[in-house]
């Protein structure tokens, strides 16, 4: 077993990118989603929450046929030096793709429960449709979508089934927290996974709980 | 003509509609709409400021076109350079008085920084008596503190027109003449239209020129004063 | 009557095979076969899963059933073997012929199971070990959690080679070709035995001897396995 | 390979009572916590989205152990007769604790999101916690509830870490879609894995979208 | 005493903070909380109906202890049987109009299945002009249409005391009339206190018996009418 550091430090990188793009893609999705007056937009919604219903360890088989040597994606990637298929970025896209779906639904319920009425008075207000998204649309969705991306963020440090597909496993390189517990469970070296075990729950319990107290909560002390 | 206004609009909700069939026009630029509760008197406000797309129509501000139902012309709520104070207010709950009022000076993606330290936020907290709750959050403030609030947030951009749906309802007596002087001011200093709702006869005699009543979603008479 | 079989994935289409000639030579009787890794298997069992018997791709899993008191130790038999070989993908230019050939420098990554979990990985690292390659070639290792894993990686060209048992090398005869045969003096043999926990010992134990009978090794042959 | 039915049934049914328990915990929980004024609420919160952040396998192998005859639990469980290693209850138990956090999360900022103030209104109108909460908070946080039950419900039925470890892989009686899935992937069989993988596809897009219906929407058409 | 209330709480918001010390006593049914805009006539009433926990002080109707710091007593609002009318209305935005006047009918967990049956629904439906929007939601009716219904929802389950945050404020002059007359009717009818936040010197001299001058969060003055 090596230190222990290297996977939790590996899961914090990994785990960290994938919020961080879901982060700007799932809110972006989100809101066009919840903009778009389409009947093909629940169709869309719903084939975009696909990534949680495939087993992972499925979900990397496609995606190492995709982004493999031989996958027609993985070969253009090849041709401009990007390689993913056993290493770390392999496993934040494998973690990104496997949370997508959770921050979509929590920003897209979020954004549809904003009142219509504020994001009206801001436009008359003279304020662009970009000033209307950050301004009054965003903050006031703001505690939805960080739940949703908290979800996210726990999600993408417990993957590794799609990870263990497309970044391999090779220890010290792209051994994530999830795989390194998921050796020792198999090993049958219980003290070691527990130990693990209790290093990502409390790293996952430390970050949520930092992470919930950065939005500012903004509803006034009840009165009594 | 400085306000024209002609439209149609059928509103359905569940088993009942509401038919909307204004129009006037009026060279005046302090105009009263008169009349009783639910004839039609916010969504002509609405119309005006871009809220509400009427089935057919025009809206004509001096010579600007807002809306044209056969041209196909209508205006965006940012283009339409109105003030509009909502019946309900609509403040944003996630920001402070201070920035409410300010909201309007900055049209991209970032609140103003100092809000309190722009002059034209500190003239209405001033004029409307906000000072002390200007860091405090809607919710944490009176109903007439609120209206007030909401309108002086929507006469800080210095717009082309002012749509007001009853902008001192929920004031005591001696505020709201201190407040109607202070709008009248401004309603002169800029030389725009007004397009006033109301219920209350002082107000109609501070601030009218023209009263329009609405009744049953048409305008059914009018009076100069 | 239901007989709920424990068997190595390795063994997967082999035992389906078994389990149907099995039942229509006892009517009534429906094999449910659970296939899965060997030490999940043994895991489940030693956690009082209601398996009857339990077959393992090698004997470190069945020696911690057996500890365990998980398994009747007096049935355990050997009833397969199987070999490592090392393949490498079918258009390979990089001519490997021996194991020593996994220390050149092309050969950047190599894919095997992992050792402390599952059977095949450790029958490998035993293989490297005899030959003092262990060090070499677990720094380029890329870990498997199971046969085919290793045996898709090298399909798919993402590692040089890798590791896997002649029967799952048989199953692609089109994207991957054998380049190594460990010599048969490390056997990788196959056991199996009766759980402790068994509620049908009788039909249990017809089963197993009917996977030992002559019937039951020509099944087994046909898949690839050797005799133990 | 069995006819496809039988692992489409039981992966319905595994994810359908899993959903359904999911509901009525997630639900109660999440709003016992968004009532509940104490710091250890946020410290609660983040152990309960523990199950998301524990690899499905190993979350598995504990409850294994937990469950297992051997287990303190299981023996109790056993000795009234109620049997989870190898059964579809099992897959059950192990979906549910899977999918509980994505139900929790959502429902509770859901729950945060509902207007104090017309809580208080019922109250003074005389209207007792229970229907406060049944006839203002929970239909106003629907919106939120029904987003997160249906990633729930997906997240279910991709669920096959953890139910292969409790529940087995018995073909008929535990083997759901996502296992069948993973083990025709498993043996290179990409035929019957697309096919399977297809079929999972389309049942949860039909699933999330008749389900997205049935939430009314009363959010009024706006008048423009 | 009919209605007898000592209460002071301190409210921090922001820098800002703001003491209500409010006490007075009266046998009066008609009381009427007259006024300046943030002066503390709204928290007064959400105190007496449970909506704010005073830091000391006691609240007592009729013979009835709702409120006291000291004794630790403080019934839920559940238990004050008091109809309260929410300056901003609080309507439910997924009943409809019918659902929301009937909501207090039932105290269980589900609404009132037919609610335009039940004749106190009918009753006020028809005394507040609201038969026609029944089947609306609270987002498709109009400011002063809110207000009625609002007011009607507080009515309905015959409370021990009504508390009238500026129940007719956007309403206009003869609906206001037509409206302070079914109240004064209901409140005699009732015999119960009533105690109301109006700016309207009208509904003072309709409906007031006794008026109480809030300024600064304290009563200043009384005058009997
Ligand atoms: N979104 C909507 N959908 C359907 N009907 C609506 C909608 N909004 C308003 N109405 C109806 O249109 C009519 C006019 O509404 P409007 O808000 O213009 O009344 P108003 O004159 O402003 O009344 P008040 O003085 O009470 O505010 C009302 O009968 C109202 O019920
Ligand atoms: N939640 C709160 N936190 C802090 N201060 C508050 C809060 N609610 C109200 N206040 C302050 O308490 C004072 C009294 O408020 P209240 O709502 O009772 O005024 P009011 O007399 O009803 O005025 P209006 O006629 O404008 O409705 C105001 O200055 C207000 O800003
Ligand atoms: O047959 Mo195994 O148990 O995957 O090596
Ligand atoms: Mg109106
Ligand atoms: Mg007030």
């Amino acid at each position: 077993m090596h230190s222990v550091w290297t996977p939790l430090l590996l899961s914090l990188k990994v785990a960290g990118w994938a919020t961080a793009l879901n982060l700007i893609f799932g809110v972006a999705v989100a809101y066009g989603l919840s903009r778009w007056r389409s009947t093909a937009r629940d169709l869309v919604d719903s084939i975009l929450t696909l990534p949680l219903v495939l087993p992972p360890t499925v979900l990397g088989y496609y995606l190492l046929v995709l982004f493999g040597r031989r996958g027609t994606f993985g070969a253009w990637l090849d041709s401009i030096g990007v390689q993913l298929v056993f290493t770390w970025q392999g496993a934040v896209v494998a973690s990104t793709i496997v949370a997508f779906p959770l921050v979509l639904k929590a920003a897209r319920a979020a954004f549809e429960n904003v009142d219509a009425q504020l994001e009206d008075a801001a436009r008359i207000l003279g304020v662009s449709e970009l000033g209307v998204f950050f301004r009054v649309s965003l903050p006031l969705a703001a505690k939805g979508i960080v739940a949703g991306v908290l979800l996210a963020f726990a999600r993408a440090l417990g993957e590794f089934g799609a990870t263990l597909m497309i970044a391999g496993n090779l220890p010290g390189r792209t051994q994530t927290l999830s795989v390194a517990i998921y050796e020792a469970v198999q090993a049958g070296d219980d003290a070691t996974a527990t130990m693990l075990v209790l290093i990502t729950s409390i790293t996952c319990v430390v970050v949520l709980m930092v992470a919930g107290r950065l939005v500012p909560n903004r509803t006034p002390l009840p009165l009594r | 003509m400085s306000v024209e206004i002609q439209i149609q609009k059928e509103l359905r909700a569940g088993e009942r509609s509401f038919r909307l069939n204004i129009s006037f026009a009026s060279e005046s630029r302090r105009i009263v709409l008169y009349g009783p509760s639910g004839s039609g008197k916010s969504l002509t406000l609405k119309a005006m400021a871009g809220l509400m797309t009427p089935d057919s129509g025009s809206i004509r501000l001096h010579q600007r076109l807002l809306f044209d139902a056969r041209q196909r012309i209508n205006l965006k709520p940012q283009q339409r350079k109105v003030a509009y104070l909502f019946q309900d207010y609509a403040l944003f709950p996630h920001l402070t008085v201070a920035q409410n009022i300010a909201f309007g000076l900055r049209s991209g993606a970032l609140n103003l920084s100092r809000p309190t330290e722009h002059p034209s936020v500190q003239k209405w907290l001033q004029a409307f008596d906000l000072k002390n709750i200007a860091g405090n959050y809607p919710a944490q403030i009176s109903g007439g503190q609120r209206q007030r609030v909401a309108l002086a947030r929507a006469l800080v951009p210095e717009p082309d027109i002012l749509l007001l749906d009853e902008p001192f309802s929920a004031l005591d007596l001696s505020l709201r003449e201190r407040m109607r002087k202070e709008l009248g001011e401004l309603q002169q200093q800029l030389q725009v239209p007004m397009l006033l709702i109301t219920h209350d006869p002082a107000d109609v005699e501070a601030l009218g020129e023209v009263v329009f009543d609405v009744r049953d979603g048409e305008i059914q008479g009018q009076r100069t004063l | 009557t239901d007989l709920v079989v424990s068997a190595a994935a390795s063994l997967t289409n082999a035992f389906k095979d078994l389990a149907q000639s099995f039942e229509q030579q006892n009517p009534g009787v429906k094999v449910i076969t659970n296939f899965g890794a060997s030490d999940i298997l043994m895991q489940q069992i030693v956690q009082g899963a209601p398996a009857d018997v339990f077959a393992s791709a090698d004997q470190t899993a069945m020696d911690k059933a057996v500890a365990e008191k998980a398994v009747n130790a007096a049935t355990r038999k050997n009833f397969a073997a199987n070999q490592i070989v090392l393949i490498v993908p079918n258009d390979s230019k990089l001519n490997l012929s021996s194991l020593n050939d996994l220390t050149k420098p092309e050969v950047k990554h190599i894919a095997y199971g992992n050792p402390a979990s599952v059977p095949f990985g450790r029958y490998t690292k035993v293989a490297l070990e005899h030959a003092g390659l262990w060090d070499q070639v677990s720094a380029k290792g890329v870990l498997a959690q199971n046969v085919r894993q290793s045996l898709d990686y090298v399909a798919r060209g993402e590692v040089e080679a890798g590791f896997v048992f002649a029967t799952d090398a048989a199953v692609m005869p089109d994207k991957v070709k054998v380049a190594v045969r460990i010599p048969s003096d490390s056997p990788a043999t196959y056991p199996i035995a009766l759980t402790a926990g068994t509620k049908q010992s009788e039909l249990a134990a017809k089963f197993l001897a009917y996977v030992l009978s002559p019937t039951g090794q020509t099944v087994l042959a046909r898949y690839g396995f050797l005799k133990p």
